[in-house]
């Protein structure tokens, strides 16, 4: 039953449109006519991630011209953390994109111990590795979820459910919240992990293989996802990095490229594992791409439990820190600081970082100013699904509706983080 | 053999009370069998089991507000769902159930009308319930509703052709165009499904399309379309396509029962009507499963396979048969 | 290392927190995003951030200077006087975060200052993902950029008056309801 | 890779293997799935042993809400009316449970354990004033529905790695 052997194989030159890259213009001898239907997907559309606009020109079912409209979820996280202290904008951070919501406060947290040169403990550094390898996978779940559904594969999103369930679970044994964890704080971690997360991530870490396992079964080499998904959506690896795709999108188009090897942080050029590498460029190969990504985020979760070593959780350093509470009632040094940090937050000195990490979608940046004081002067972030909408164009020449749909899935945009 | 029309009239009373039951737990076996094959428990808080849900949804939906766009073509709007449902439910009148009964002294047939060219009849009342899903989404002047016409006319229409030519080998080998001959034919022979089995498989994959059950539910797939033809519409009027959609599957189900799993026909004779019910539930499961278990197909893959794959089959399998049938008589 | 002296317009090189700044003159970014993106091989544009240097270290803006009287103790973060930041040449600067898809992963931010009112020349045609982040930077702070094929507003509705992440836009917002008594 | 016609076939087995297993599904209103020790959910005010609120009303919770929901007007101690053992004690103590995103900053804030976060998740109201929370319903009893997990094992009173390493 093969239904289309013939599959186009990776563009050769570019595709981006000129002028405007982000636009998909209908060619000038169809403007006017009356077959070109404009219908407008979103922003409330069962399948648009929450409130992206698709502006689509349709011939029939080919989708001629389209415009992505994003700014319906704009809430000023930017300018909102502009008006609180440091210590209170961590709450911000991981509410921008809330799917990967560990990564968040991870990058902004990082940003602030950049200007501020605090040493973190080694603890905490694997332990935040852990807990963003947790949240890749997560993400990447409710990804595969949500983009099997949009394709028709209705239990895959519960599967995929199933394991993220899972997943919050251990972040709220570890933190809390199931999402917003606030966990990671400027030093170091809030808390301590408590004994019980071992056995129960170990447990986890055991049983995520073989759901992947069972996912793959479902789609991998299904006929009809092969179909749906192969030889559509192409960006060829010089556009990719052009757009400034990052992440999935850009491993998906060939190009080996991830900033967990690339420019190490965390501890994660102490961890053994691979970066999955796709040369087709289509939505097959991100979709490729994600599923051995949780497996190797598996595979890192399971050294950090291996190696996490012991020691303190956060750093030692009371112009920053919360100071131990038990020393509230007997220090009184310790009291005063607690009060400077809680009312006053702690002083940042003078500067302008960007410090960037590999979220679940690429790239995550966090560009932090600070003027000396206890507020940020200017913080802002470089959103992965920012730039991967700006791909919606180039990767929809030759696209049907269902394409449509299946290629910006394939993007894994979360509007939250697009509009910030 | 014939019977009076007041005992047709009765028995068409209770066969479609029959069928809006089946309907209603069709609905039922659907969501508690997805939801088992999703880990999940399904409808579970209305009555034991959630047996009372369907009463529960129709109540709803009755109760809703009757809400309809502006724009729509009034008459043709309200009109759609009630074509759709009509040709759904008149097509059972043909399928047999049941070899019939002697009751006290007069013959009662084991289905609504014993109509010579029943199968054909089926077709034909098909092909007027894609008037349901055109003009509904016509009429509702909204983008999505007419982009799922588009989908209904074109996909529903190829395969009709298919499922046409699927049937052939069977009309061929029960020498009838009869429902009840043929059934009788495989009682008396071996059941269909066995000689014909390619016809039975292009049978199966062209009556999901025509019920446009997933993974070939393009009109409504709500992904891409929201709800295709029927996005303008809700309430009980929405519930008519659902039920139309849903008696659809029910009938082809029976029609696929009887002409390749010997229709009544089963280890103890009295029981014929249990055993075509059973049979008939058994392959509504399989749709679940199916829905369950593959994504969606892509419009123009959908076409592709019924011209390229689905008729050629079909054709290939209608000569065959003929020339067997020649070859052997 | 690399060698930034060959950039077209450049003004100044800054070494801070590791990380390399290269302030360059604003009308002559593109020819400097071309030479590093074709010279220096820095393919990839990972971030556009502007920002208003407004009120940038005077008191009042950041909350944190004292009066000349000394603590307002009415104001909790005010800590009587301090080092103040050093003075910006401009109102805004607008950040380009080049990265380079190579071994070592170089970063380089390549910044430009501007005043209100006057504009930028796009990097589009440098970079095609600059595209949005330009808009952002002239929905969000009014900053023009000469030359982009579309320079709308795309985060704010379109008829949306002023520009919210200017320092001197008012934050407004509602008051928190709490219970009637007092 | 081409597709394999049969491996079409194994997301069928996949689903019907499902059939047999128990549904993760949770009855919820009927079935509470214990929330771990660290859960943050509907605040709680303290009172000392005997019977003296621990909040001295100082104010430091509302200046550590991110979300600015913590209203506290305080006022002196005195003889007649003894509330807390400190100088002052919280008059008004409200939260707009709205606004409140459960960050937990508050009980870190609190220098007396005065506030913390409760077990307790279902805090649903049809009006928005009904989730203003004055004092007295911060230091009533909690509805005590939902468990809690194993403290022992899910918290850490001492640091574990003084134990452990």
């Amino acid at each position: 039953m093969a239904l289309a052997p013939e599959r186009p194989r990776i563009y050769e030159g570019t595709r981006i449109p000129s002028p405007t890259p982000t636009v998909l213009q209908v060619p000038a001898d169809l403007k006017s006519s009356e077959d070109v239907l404009t219908v407008n997907f979103g922003p409330n559309h069962p399948s648009t991630h929450g409130v992206l606009r698709l502006v689509v020109d349709l011939h029939g079912e080919e989708v001629l011209g389209l415009a992505a409209v994003v700014g319906y979820l704009h809430t000023g996280f930017e300018k909102n953390m502009e008006q609180k202290s440091w210590w209170k904008a961590i709450t911000y951070a991981p509410r921008i994109d809330y799917v990967s919501f560990q990564n968040n406060e991870l990058v902004f947290v990082l940003a602030v111990e950049k200007m501020l040169g605090l040493e973190v403990p080694v603890r905490a550094t694997w332990m935040r590795m852990l807990l963003a390898e947790l949240n890749r996978i997560h993400s990447h779940l409710v990804w595969l979820g949500t983009a099997a559904l949009e394709l028709g594969a209705i239990s895959m999103f519960w599967y995929c459910f199933r394991e993220r369930d899972r997943i919050l679970d251990l972040f709220e044994l570890v933190a809390g919240f199931r999402m917003h964890t606030r966990y990671f704080q400027v030093g170091g971690l809030a808390e301590d992990v408590p004994p019980g997360f071992w056995d129960e991530c170990a447990k986890f870490v055991e049983l995520m293989p073989k759901a992947v396992d069972d996912y793959e079964s479902l789609v991998d080499r299904s006929e009809i996802w092969l179909e749906r998904t192969q030889g559509l959506g192409l960006l060829s690896a010089d556009d990719a990095i052009a757009l400034g795709q990052s992440g999935p999108v850009l491993r998906g188009s060939g190009v080996d490229w991830d900033l967990r090897r690339a420019q190490p942080y965390l501890a994660y050029d102490q961890v053994d594992f691979r970066v999955p590498v796709y040369q087709e460029g289509d939505v097959y190969a991100r979709y490729r791409v994600r599923m051995e990504e949780m497996r190797e985020s598996v595979k890192i979760v399971d050294q950090a439990l291996r190696r996490m070593p012991g020691g303190p959780w956060i750093a030692d350093d009371r112009k920053v820190v919360l100071p131990p509470r038990e020393e509230l009632h007997t220090s009184m040094e310790s009291l005063i600081h607690h009060f400077k940090i809680v009312t006053e937050g702690f002083r940042v000195p003078e500067g302008e970082v960007y410090v960037a990490v590999e979220s679940p979608r690429g790239e995550l940046g966090c560009y932090a100013v600070s003027d000396g004081g206890p507020k940020p002067w200017r913080v802002k972030f470089r959103a992965p699904s920012f730039v991967a909408l700006q791909a919606t164009a180039t990767a929809m020449s030759n696209a049907l509706i269902a394409d449509m749909i299946a290629i910006v899935g394939s993007l894994d945009t979360v509007m939250g983080e697009v509009d910030r | 053999m014939t019977e009076p029309w007041w005992i047709s009239l009765i028995k068409a009373g209770v066969i479609v009370n029959l069928i809006m039951v089946a309907f209603a737990y069709t609905t039922w076996l659907e969501r508690k069998l997805l939801a088992r094959m999703q880990n999940r428990y399904g409808p579970n808080r209305a009555g034991p089991y959630g047996l009372l849900q369907p009463f529960a949804d129709l109540i709803k939906l009755v109760r809703k507000e009757s809400f309809f766009p502006v724009a729509a073509q009034h008459p043709l709007y309200i009109a759609a769902p009630i074509v759709s449902m009509f040709t759904a439910l008149a097509a059972f009148a043909v399928i047999p159930f049941g070899a019939g009964w002697q009751i006290w002294h007069y013959h009662v047939n084991g289905e609504i009308a014993n109509v010579s060219i029943a199968l054909i009849l089926i077709f034909a009342l098909g092909s007027v319930g894609v008037y349901g899903a055109i003009i509904g989404g016509w009429a509702s002047h909204s983008k999505y509703s007419l982009l799922g016409a588009m989908r209904t006319c074109a996909q529903l229409v190829s395969y009709e052709v298919s499922l046409a030519l699927s049937v052939l080998g069977v009309v061929l080998m029960g020498q009838s165009l009869n429902l009840v001959d043929i059934v009788n034919k495989q009682g008396a022979t071996i059941w269909f499904f066995i000689p014909q089995l390619a016809g039975l498989l292009v049978f199966v994959f062209a009556m999901i399309a025509e019920t446009s059950r997933p993974p070939f539910d393009l009109p409504e797939a709500d992904t891409e379309l929201v709800a295709g033809y029927h996005t303008e519409y809700g309430g009980m009027r929405w519930g008519l396509f659902q039920t139309a959609e849903y008696v659809n599957m029910i009938t082809l189900s029976g029609l696929a029962v009887t002409l390749f799993f010997g229709g009544w026909h089963g280890p103890y004779a009295p029981l014929g009507p249990i055993w075509f019910l059973l049979k008939v539930f058994a392959f509504v499961s399989v749709f679940i499963w199916i829905r369950a278990s593959v994504p969606r197909l892509r419009y123009d893959q959908l076409m592709r396979f019924g011209w390229k794959v689905l008729l050629p089959v079909a054709t290939i399998n209608a000569v065959i048969t003929a020339l067997l049938v020649v070859w052997v008589s | 290392m690399l060698n930034f002296n060959r950039v077209p317009g450049l003004v100044e090189v800054q070494d801070r927190h590791g990380e390399t700044t290269l302030v360059v003159d604003a009308p002559r970014v593109v020819d400097s995003a071309l030479h590093l993106r074709d010279e220096l091989g820095f393919n990839f544009l990972s971030d556009l951030a502007a920002t208003d240097y407004l009120g940038w270290g005077k008191a009042g803006v950041s909350g944190y200077i004292g009066t000349p009287a000394g603590r307002d103790l009415n104001e909790p973060s005010t800590q009587g006087y301090q080092r103040l930041p050093g003075a910006k040449p401009q109102r805004f600067s607008i950040s380009y975060h080049l990265l380079a898809l190579r071994e070592g992963a170089p970063r380089v931010r390549l910044q430009v200052w501007v005043d209100d009112g006057q504009s930028v020349p796009s990097v589009v045609s440098v970079w095609p993902t600059a595209d949005w982040f330009e808009r952002e930077a002239w929905d969000l702070f009014g900053i023009a950029f000469d030359g982009h094929p579309n320079l709308s507003r795309i985060l704010m509705d379109d008829d949306w008056e002023g520009h919210p992440l200017r320092k001197d836009y008012p934050i407004g917002g509602e008051p928190v309801r709490f219970s009637g008594d007092e | 890779m081409s597709p394999q016609p049969l491996d079409s076939l194994k997301g069928f087995a996949v689903t019907f293997r499902q059939l047999f297993k128990k549904p993760v599904t949770q009855q919820y209103p009927e079935y509470k799935r214990p929330v771990y020790p660290r859960f943050r959910g509907r605040h709680r005010l303290h009172v000392h042993e005997n019977g003296l609120e621990k909040c001295v009303g100082c104010s430091l919770c509302a200046a550590a809400c991110p979300a600015d929901c913590i209203r506290v007007v305080a006022e002196e101690n005195t003889p007649e009316n003894r509330v807390s053992p400190g100088e002052r004690y919280a008059r008004i103590y409200e939260i707009n449970m709205s606004r409140c995103i459960f960050c937990g900053y508050c009980e870190l804030a609190c220098p007396f354990d005065a506030i913390t976060l409760g077990n307790e998740y279902e805090i649903s109201e049809y009006s928005r004033d009904d989730l203003i929370y004055t004092k007295d319903m911060l230091l009533a009893e909690p509805m005590k529905k939902i468990p809690v997990a194993d403290r022992e094992l899910y918290d850490t009173p001492i640091p574990y790695y003084k134990e452990h390493s």
